[in-house]
């Protein structure tokens, strides 16, 4: 473990970041949006887990940290999943397409 | 006298307004409100005359100064001289006036004499004002009242006008408020805090690139409101827009709250900068009197006629806090008393005539003398004040400013005086026009045979303004006499920055 | 240390007990009658408001995770009157409406998450904090139900917020790795202004300024505001956004103040955006909701502009801000919420002629609007005022300027609802409504409390007092 | 190149991998099952770093608990085989671009940076040390943090019952 | 010495008579206001009259000479330091011969009113007017102070407008009056500039301060010498343009164009303004600063010399082809104060060199009861055949005797014809001219042939020509409008044979008097050709007029047109002002300046419509904006920055 640089674990978490982030701007279905906010956090988490374990182990901040992350991203995907059924109920479609009612 | 009152029965009255039941109540309160502030005005004025025979030589008399934000050092710090007073008596005037030019008035008269009275609350606090907060805070609390008046009771493109009022005046109060944010941060009370005090700012010395930076913004923010080229633009269509008495106190006060702002705050506290920029000053009054003048001949419409020659006539005031000379400053002053009555008397002859012919064009308009004599006789005698005759105030405070112009000696400036000289040739063209084509020749419109003239209440405003009116242009010393110690604390003032 | 803990941690301990009275009454086997759910209720948050006012001690707990002093608890406080505000005015809406319990809880949990947002010496609690004031707060936006837009304004907001906490996480967690902590206070020793660090700022700055709604973040903010309920929508506007700025004035003044430099001008530039952005589309609206939403962005330029002051006024204004705008902004969305409710109408067309039918609430809404746009005697006037102030002072007269200017371009779409208000005339007026008496107590609270912030000097000296610390 | 740093890579392209099939794939449960084994990667990854806790949680929270939510929800709204539509091309190539952007200043950002390392004696990442931290409110206690999501979690859960609960048809 | 307070009386008691008939004559006296105000006016007349008993043969001559006495003196507005305007009251020479003169006229118009305007709907306004009128014209002559008289010129105008315009149905009327307050408002402007530039340099308003530093060598005077402006003196343009203000009262070219208009007010009104009182007050004006006139500023008397005599000689041959009878005695008007003007352009100061200025004056006070009275005659007559076309009338002496009578006597005063009061006055201000000017000179005396052509022209195509239409018995008129004939006609008579000479001169020492019969027959029997001329064209009706009208052509039609002057003021006025600066100024505010304005309005609500698209409701855009937001801000603050 201790031959792999920091940076290259933080190329990792990086680019999956912004894979997550290509997701999110061009997925037409809401619950593959989803999906790409859950690899955005994940990649966060490698951040933190990387950081406590590579440069501060003294403490547990980033592992306290990934773990609170991982609870809220549950959260987040419990109530998300609601409104996206919700959605479905009246739209009868999870395209985000159709969720333009409201604009300019 | 705890000068306090003066925005406190306005306020009460105001408030009182709100309770009141149908357009008697109504009537009597604002009525006895107004009254009881012209009475106040005129102790006021018996008061200051008794402090300063009695050898008062203060720059401000009555002042009090509570603390108001402690932790920005803005205090309520109100005072007055000889300049407030004379705007608080014709604030007095025109108000009680303007209560009862709309007696009549059938459709939400709550609402309407509540924003009137509002309006004087604005006026009477700007002029008393001797914190900049405290009187940016009023100028600023007249621009809505004046807003919805026109909105609501007002004729023609009313709500286009209202708005386009509303958003200049903002605009100009917008400039105001960054210049007193120019001010503020430059002076220093000792202690490492700022103020906004007047008279203490007028003792410090704020450089001269700070009040180069800063003047424009005062001068043309509160120029907007006293209808400086070329941001006059709100003045005809706001004038002609809205109910009578709210005109009247637009043109005959409201735009008075920019002049004395110009001379109060822009040029008593910055006098080196308003002696470098005196030349656009200058310069865009002479324009805004000369081109105002000639735009009135062509105007139709008789509130466009006065309105634009309010923009000719409040040039004057301009030209004359430009020309920085003691006799010329004076003159303003007196004019901007002077075209508050006059300006007044026009809007309420207009308006008097507009509620029977239900018309203000001059071509549907002609020989009301005979059908309505008392009204075209205030008509005429507003025109010939506008036109400076003597005996009238307008006369007075013309000569005051060209006597005072003509001191400074700058050939270019002296040019300027005589275009303004020149433009009292043009105000008598347009005059003559609209009264010849108004009051004189042969009826144009069989019905207006018919029509009433003034009742009780138009004769009693119009007279109380006419009598204004003439006791500047008869005895036109008190009112000099008057703002002669606060010309002079300006003057000096000026006269010391500039020997630097 | 349990004294500690109770005096310290007082207001959350209240609102935490409210929620759990709520939640006994829903499990609870008696089924409650609607009405007496909201008396309670409200009676509930007035208590939570005036405890807020006794037993105020200061200090920090759980090794500087939580700290409380006299401007937290008074932030907090303001939250809670806030809150109590909303939940008055939205009396008639959640009247018919099935889930009453849930939507108190949901939102006093969010209270509940700002409130531990406002004290928090931590990015741990911070975000924590942030996410218990999103998440159930897109749960409640949904609250209408049956409406689609009810729905699509839930998503975009727990959707956006999700993308925005992401960015923000990240910026987090560089943090972290330069840093080597969470604590605001290592934080602060541990700055030193490296290209990577100020990339973390802005990802922080950027989370920030979307829960805010600085423009080019803020496009989520209309959609939400016209789609949630009335009741959400000021919650959203008012409550939330003033917690954020509690939290975000303290840490840019002190965790980030070694980057002042360049916080300053991105404020610099983020604000004017804000107001010109924000002004622009609200010019367009017919929604008064809507247009409601795009004012209340302009006006967070207009703060940001007080927070560029950077120092004591800077601090005092914006709180002395915020405290006028709950007032003026729960004013009007409290008449367009009850209109709303009552009849459905939400656009301009349907407002005119409103004052000839309902003569109160349109000066309740006028005093408002006039409040917003910073005319005076209202206290919006008074808190422009103060907020531009601070922003002068810190010697910057351009931002001055383009603020002062926007204010014009704001004035004009306000006065255009009162135009419709008093001036148009309307065959069809918005029917005589009949109010009930607690919404109607709380449009007057705001109408006198707009007027009476503002010449109540003494509010603004407090405030400075507590906010010397900057 | 060791072992270790083989199973680092082969991890790593593993997680990017998997994370970029999902966001393409065209059909949605496939998208979704791509998503499981990246998360699986990412626990790989914990591994490695010998961080077997929070590999555990992740397991169990993200492939246990938010992967069968997703996959559950699909069912309930969307027939799992259908194609999904194709996103617009302009926002695509945007896109690309942001991403491929963002990537670059990021990681051009990290690259240089000296990250100052910690000289104290490590803390043995233990489920003993985390639970008794996780509890604890002295030093390095995050009892309050734990409160906080409780109260997170209970609201997240009431607002999922109100929301998703079947409308009667009356009420519409 | 009177003591001051009844002579402020003087002008006081008509101001009474407006305010009281201003404000209460419509309900209160509305048949008795003629009276009020004749009463009030008659005790003014007595006073004036006593007034000048005493300046000139008790108190006014302390040491032989006649010293100004300043009965009142009020500071009423005070410009700075020095400069003040002190109302006041001056007694000196000619304040006294204009007191006598203006009350005395104004009474007789005043009882000849009672008569003629007997009937009119607004009698007490018009009562009112000619107190109001009355009123400035006496302030305006016993003013101290050179803005005072600049305020009771403005008065006076004011007065004349309204009383022009009474007839204020008539579209002819309006115009009128509005030409007449215009031009002169015009003038006044000259007029106001001249008082500035002097008091600047000068410091002070008052007339014998002023006189006394500007005819002495003194540093006011040298600054006002030093200091020039396109190579003229600030004195000779201060002077100027106090003279054009006088110009302008006066009807001198070109300014005179509102004076002919202004006969379509009633006819007694003309007499009183048009013919013996304000339009000598341009006169007046030179007359009250003549020492700095005669001793500094000799330029610019060339100016008013020159100016006197061409538009007497322009409007005595106006006069001859005009045919509404208020005209041409508008036009003879303008022709003798021409005479009066150059008169005083000839004239110098101190002994025997300042019988122009007496004799200046000495006509305008002839001038002013043969004038008036004139005018009262034609008054007369048109109250009888209701027009003022000669063309109605003819052969009317047999109908009214008395006004046959007094018409003759004045036109034969204003011929020049001894021993009329005409002869007298004209025959000094030839003289004067005569020692000073020879050009003038041959001016003056050919006008005055045409004088006497165009009166006798007048004279004779009203009672005599043809036979009148009229045959019903006729009412010559009321008692009251008799009188005041008579009573002129007397003074026409007698006022030759006052000692003028002795009493009105510039220094107030006395000169002698000429009458020189050799000097005499050049001009008396030029104006006796001139009658004798008239008599042959028009005392029988025949077809010679029109026979030597067709016969000069173009230059007739020239001279009947006025020379057109009108015309180019017209089109200055309605083309070039109205059209070219008015319209586009006002065209310029409503699309440039407001056009600005509005502009500024749309280009906000455009730019508002242009990025609507930016909020699209569709959230994957908006994460796009924010994300781009973030790397905007990476990008200015880590790299540009």
């Amino acid at each position: 473990m201790s031959e792999i640089p920091l940076s290259h674990i933080l190329l990792v978490s990086t680019a999956l970041f912004f894979i997550g982030m290509y997701g999110l701007f061009t997925r037409r279905n809401m619950i593959t949006m989803l999906m790409s906010v859950e690899l955005i956090l994940n990649s966060v988490n490698i951040n933190f887990i990387a950081f406590n374990k590579y440069l501060y182990p003294d403490k547990l901040d980033g592992v306290f940290f990934t773990v609170f992350i991982i609870t809220i991203a549950a959260a987040e995907a419990a109530v998300a999943i609601a409104i996206i059924i919700n959605l479905y109920r009246s739209h009868q479609s999870i395209d985000v397409e159709d969720a333009g009612e409201m604009k300019f | 006298m705890n000068l306090s009152l003066l925005i406190l029965i306005p306020l009460i009255t105001s408030f009182a307004l709100l309770f009141c039941k149908g357009l008697k109540q109504v009537r009597v309160v604002s009525f006895t409100g107004a009254l009881v502030q012209l009475a106040l005005a005129f102790i006021l004025l018996a008061l200051y005359w008794q402090e300063r025979t009695a050898g008062n030589t203060a720059i401000m008399l009555f002042e009090s100064n509570y603390r108001w934000f402690s932790a920005l050092n803005i205090n309520y710090h109100i005072g007055v001289d000889g300049i407030s007073i004379a705007m608080i008596l014709l604030t007095a005037f025109v108000m009680i006036a303007g209560i009862l030019i709309s007696w009549t008035t059938e459709s939400m008269a709550k609402e309407f004499f509540f924003l009137l009275v509002f309006l004087s609350v604005g006026a009477y606090g700007f002029f008393i004002s001797l914190d900049l907060f405290t009187l940016f805070f009023f100028l600023e609390i007249s621009v809505i009242p004046k807003f919805l008046m026109i909105g609501i009771w007002g004729s023609g493109k009313k709500e286009y006008s209202a708005m386009k009022l509303a958003l200049m005046l903002m605009g100009g109060s917008v400039l105001v408020f960054v210049g007193l944010m120019g001010l503020y941060f430059n002076t220093d009370t000792g202690n490492g805090s700022h103020t906004f005090d007047l008279l203490q700012i007028a003792q410090m010395n704020i450089a001269v690139e700070i009040q180069r930076m800063f003047f424009p913004f005062l001068f043309i923010g509160f120029g907007i409101f006293t209808a400086l080229f070329p941001f006059h633009t709100w003045v005809p269509d706001g004038h002609s827009s809205a109910p009578t008495a709210a005109s009247m106190f637009l043109a005959g006060i409201s735009m008075k709250l920019g002049g004395y702002g110009c001379l109060r705050v822009a040029t008593f506290l910055m006098p080196e900068a308003a002696h470098e920029y005196s030349w656009i000053i200058i310069l865009l009054a002479t324009i805004a009197i000369v081109y105002g003048a000639f735009a009135t001949l062509m105007q139709k419409d008789l509130k466009y006629i006065n309105a634009y020659s309010s923009v000719s006539h409040c040039g004057f005031v301009l030209l004359g806090i430009g020309m920085l000379t003691q006799g010329s400053i004076t003159g303003a002053v007196m004019q901007m008393v002077s075209h508050g009555l006059m300006t007044a008397l026009f809007f309420a002859a207009i308006g008097m005539i507009y509620t029977r012919t239900h018309t203000r064009m001059v071509e549907q308009l002609g020989g009301l003398m005979k059908a309505m004599p008392f009204i075209s006789t205030v008509f005429v005698i507003a025109g010939l004040c506008s036109l400076g005759l003597p005996g009238t105030s307008g006369f007075v405070a013309e000569m005051t400013i060209f006597m005072g112009s003509w001191q400074n000696t700058n050939t270019m400036y002296r040019v300027a005086t005589i275009l303004a000289c020149a433009s009292i040739l043009i105000t008598t063209v347009y005059i003559l026009r609209a009264v010849g084509l108004v009051i004189m020749g042969p009826i144009k419109n069989a019905d207006h045979n018919g029509l009433a003239d003034g009742t009780w209440n138009e004769k009693f405003a119009a007279g109380i303004l006419i009598i204004g009116i003439v006791a500047i242009g008869i005895a036109p010393f008190w009112l000099n006499e008057l703002l002669g110690p606060g010309t002079q604390t300006i003057i000096k003032h000026i006269e010391k920055a500039i020997a630097i | 240390m349990w004294n500690d803990i109770l005096a310290l941690l007082k207001q959350e301990l209240i609102v935490t007990f409210i929620i759990l009275i709520l939640l006994t009454i829903k499990v609870g086997a008696t089924e409650w009658k609607t009405d007496n759910i909201l008396k309670l209720a409200n009676l509930l948050l007035l208590i939570n408001f005036m405890a807020g006012f006794v037993m105020n001690s200061e200090g920090t707990l759980f090794n500087d995770m939580f700290h409380t002093d006299r401007l937290i608890t008074l932030e907090k406080n303001m939250l809670s009157l806030a809150t109590l505000i909303i939940s008055l005015q939205s009396y008639d809406w959640l009247k018919t409406h099935k889930h009453i319990l849930e939507f108190y809880v949901l939102m006093l949990s969010t209270l509940l998450g700002m409130f531990f947002m406002i004290s928090s010496g931590n990015l741990l609690i911070f975000y924590l904090g942030l996410e218990l004031s999103t998440i159930p707060l897109a749960a409640i936006a949904n609250f209408d139900l049956g409406k689609r837009q009810s729905s699509e304004a839930a998503f975009k907001l727990i959707i956006s917020s999700a993308f925005s906490s992401g960015l923000l996480l990240f910026g987090i967690s560089l943090v972290y790795g330069t840093t080597g902590s969470l604590s605001f206070e290592i934080i602060r020793q541990q700055l030193d202004g490296s290209s990577l660090q100020l990339y973390a700022f802005i990802l922080l700055l950027s989370g920030f300024a979307f829960k805010i709604s600085v423009v080019p973040f803020h496009l989520w903010t209309a959609d939400v505001y016209e789609g949630a309920p009335v009741a959400v929508t000021s919650y959203l506007s008012v409550v939330s956004k003033g917690a954020i700025f509690f939290v975000f004035v303290p840490v840019l003044y002190t965790v980030f103040k070694s980057l002042a430099a360049h916080w300053y001008l991105m404020l610099f530039l983020l604000s004017i955006l804000t107001m010109l952005i924000g002004n622009l589309f609200a010019i367009r609206q017919n929604n008064l909701k809507r247009l409601l939403a795009f004012s209340s962005i302009s006006q967070v330029g207009f703060i940001l502009v007080g927070i560029s002051g950077s120092s004591t006024a800077g601090s005092a204004s914006v709180i002395y801000f915020i405290l006028i705008y709950i007032f003026s902004n729960l004013g009007a969305f409290g008449v367009v919420s009850l209109i709303s409710a009552l009849t459905g109408k939400e656009t301009i067309e349907d407002y005119k002629g409103l004052y000839s039918t309902n003569p109160l609430l349109s000066w309740v809404l006028t005093i408002s609007l006039f409040s917003l746009a910073g005319i005076p005697p209202t206290a919006g006037f008074f808190g422009k005022f103060f907020l531009l102030m601070a922003g002068a002072g810190h010697g910057n007269y351009e931002l001055v300027i383009i603020a002062a200017l926007n204010m014009v371009i704001a004035l004009y779409y306000y006065l255009r609802v009162v135009k419709a208000i008093f001036m148009d005339s309307n065959e069809h007026p918005i029917e005589k409504l009949k109010i009930s008496i607690l919404p109607k107590l709380a449009m007057l609270a705001c109408a006198g409390a707009i007027i009476i912030t503002g010449f109540a000097g003494w509010i603004y000296d407090h405030i400075s007092s507590l906010s010397t610390g900057f | 190149m060791s072992a270790s740093s083989v199973i680092f890579y082969v991890i790593s392209g593993f997680i990017l991998a998997t994370a970029l099939l999902a966001v393409t794939t065209k059909k949605i449960f496939r998208s979704a099952i791509w998503l499981l084994f990246s998360l699986i990667g990412v626990a790989g990854l914990y591994f490695w770093m010998q961080m077997e806790f929070i590999a555990a949680v992740q397991i169990i929270v993200y492939v246990g608990g938010i992967v069968v939510l997703i996959i559950f929800s699909i069912f309930l709204t969307q027939q799992s085989g259908n194609e999904m539509q194709k996103p617009s091309g302009i926002r695509t190539i945007f896109s690309i671009l942001a991403v491929c952007i963002g990537f670059t200043l990021t990681y051009l950002l990290i690259r240089p940076y000296i990250f100052t390392p910690s000289s104290n004696t490590p803390m043995e990442v233990s489920v003993k040390n985390i639970g008794s931290q996780m509890l604890s409110t002295t030093e390095h206690g995050y009892v309050l943090p734990f409160e906080v999501v409780s109260i997170l979690l209970l609201a997240a859960m009431i607002g999922c019952i109100v929301i998703a609960m079947k409308i009667k048809p009356e009420e519409k | 010495m009177p003591t001051p307070a009844y002579i402020a009386l003087i002008p006081l008691l008509p101001l009474a008579g407006f305010f009281i008939l201003g404000l209460f004559g419509r309900k209160y006296f509305k048949a008795s206001s003629g009276i009020v105000a004749t009463g009030l006016l008659l005790i003014s007349t007595v006073l004036s009259l006593y007034v000048g008993y005493h300046y000139f043969f008790v108190d006014g001559k302390p040491d032989g000479v006649y010293q100004p006495i300043v009965a009142l003196e009020y500071t009423w507005l005070q410009f700075s330091p020095k400069v003040s305007i002190d109302m006041s009251i001056v007694l000196d020479p000619i304040s006294v011969m204009m007191i006598i003169v203006v009350s005395f006229v104004s009474l007789m118009v005043h009882i000849f009113s009672l008569g003629y305007m007997k009937g009119e709907e607004r009698f007490a306004v018009y009562y009112a007017f000619l107190s109001l009128f009355t009123f400035s014209m006496l302030g305006l002559v016993l003013s101290g102070n050179i803005f005072q008289i600049y305020i009771f010129w403005e008065l006076v105008g004011v007065s004349s407008y309204l009383l022009i315009g009474y007839y204020f149905n008539k579209p002819a009327a309006v115009a009128a009056s509005k030409k007449a307050f215009i031009v002169t408002r015009l003038a006044d402007i000259g007029f106001l500039i001249g008082i500035l530039i002097l008091a600047f340099h000068a410091e002070t308003l008052d007339f014998s301060t002023l006189i006394g530093k500007l005819t002495s060598p003194s540093p006011e005077l040298t600054s006002l010498t030093t200091t020039s402006f396109m190579g003229i003196s600030f004195l000779t343009w201060g002077l100027t343009l106090v003279f054009m203000g006088g110009a302008g009262k006066s009807a001198m070219f070109p300014l005179h164009i509102w004076l002919p208009d202004a006969m379509e007010g009633p006819t007694p009104v003309s007499a009183l303004i048009h013919a013996a009182t304000m339009v000598v007050a341009g006169v007046y004006l030179v007359a009250r600063i003549f020492p700095i006139f005669a001793i500094s500023g000799p330029a610019a008397l060339e100016v008013v010399m020159y100016t006197g005599a061409f538009s007497s000689l322009l409007a005595a041959i106006i006069a001859c082809t005009q045919t509404d009878i208020k005209r041409v005695l508008a036009y003879s008007t303008m022709s003798q104060i021409g005479y009066m003007m150059f008169a005083l352009g000839v004239s110098g100061y101190g002994g025997e060199n300042g019988l122009g200025y007496t004799a200046s004056m000495f006509h305008l006070f002839t001038h002013a009861f043969f004038k008036s009275l004139l005018f009262l005659c034609a008054g007369a007559v048109i109250h009888l055949v209701h027009s003022n076309e000669m063309k109605d009338m003819g052969g009317l002496r047999k109908f009214m005797p008395i006004t046959h009578v007094s018409f003759l006597i004045a036109c034969l005063a204003i011929a020049g014809i001894p021993p009329f009061s005409g002869f007298f006055s004209k025959e000094e201000i030839l003289l004067a001219a005569y020692q000073s000017s020879m050009p003038v000179y041959i001016v003056g005396l050919f006008t005055s042939g045409l004088t006497a052509f165009y009166m006798f022209r007048l004279y004779f195509s009203i009672f005599w020509n043809k036979e009148s239409q009229l045959h019903q018995p006729y009412n010559e008129g009321t008692l009251s409008m008799k009188i005041p004939l008579i009573v002129l006609a007397i003074a026409t008579v007698s006022t030759g044979f006052v000692p003028f000479s002795t009493l009105v001169t510039p220094d107030g020492k006395a000169i002698e008097s000429h009458v020189d019969i050799v000097f005499s027959i050049a001009p008396v029997s030029l104006a006796l050709a001139g009658i004798l001329f008239a008599a042959f064209l028009y005392k029988k009706e025949n077809q010679k007029p029109v026979k030597i009208a067709s016969s000069l052509g173009g230059l007739y039609h020239a001279v009947h047109k006025k020379f057109y002057i009108d015309e180019i003021y017209l089109f200055i006025t309605k083309k070039i002002i109205f059209n070219l600066i008015g319209r586009p100024a006002a065209w310029v505010d409503r699309n440039i300046v407001d056009g600005l304005m509005n502009l500024l309005a749309t280009f906000t609500g455009r730019t508002a419509e242009l990025i609507k698209g930016i909020q699209s409701g569709k959230i994957q855009n908006y994460t796009l904006y924010f994300f781009g937001g973030v790397v905007g801000l990476v990008f200015i603050f880590i790299y540009l920055w």
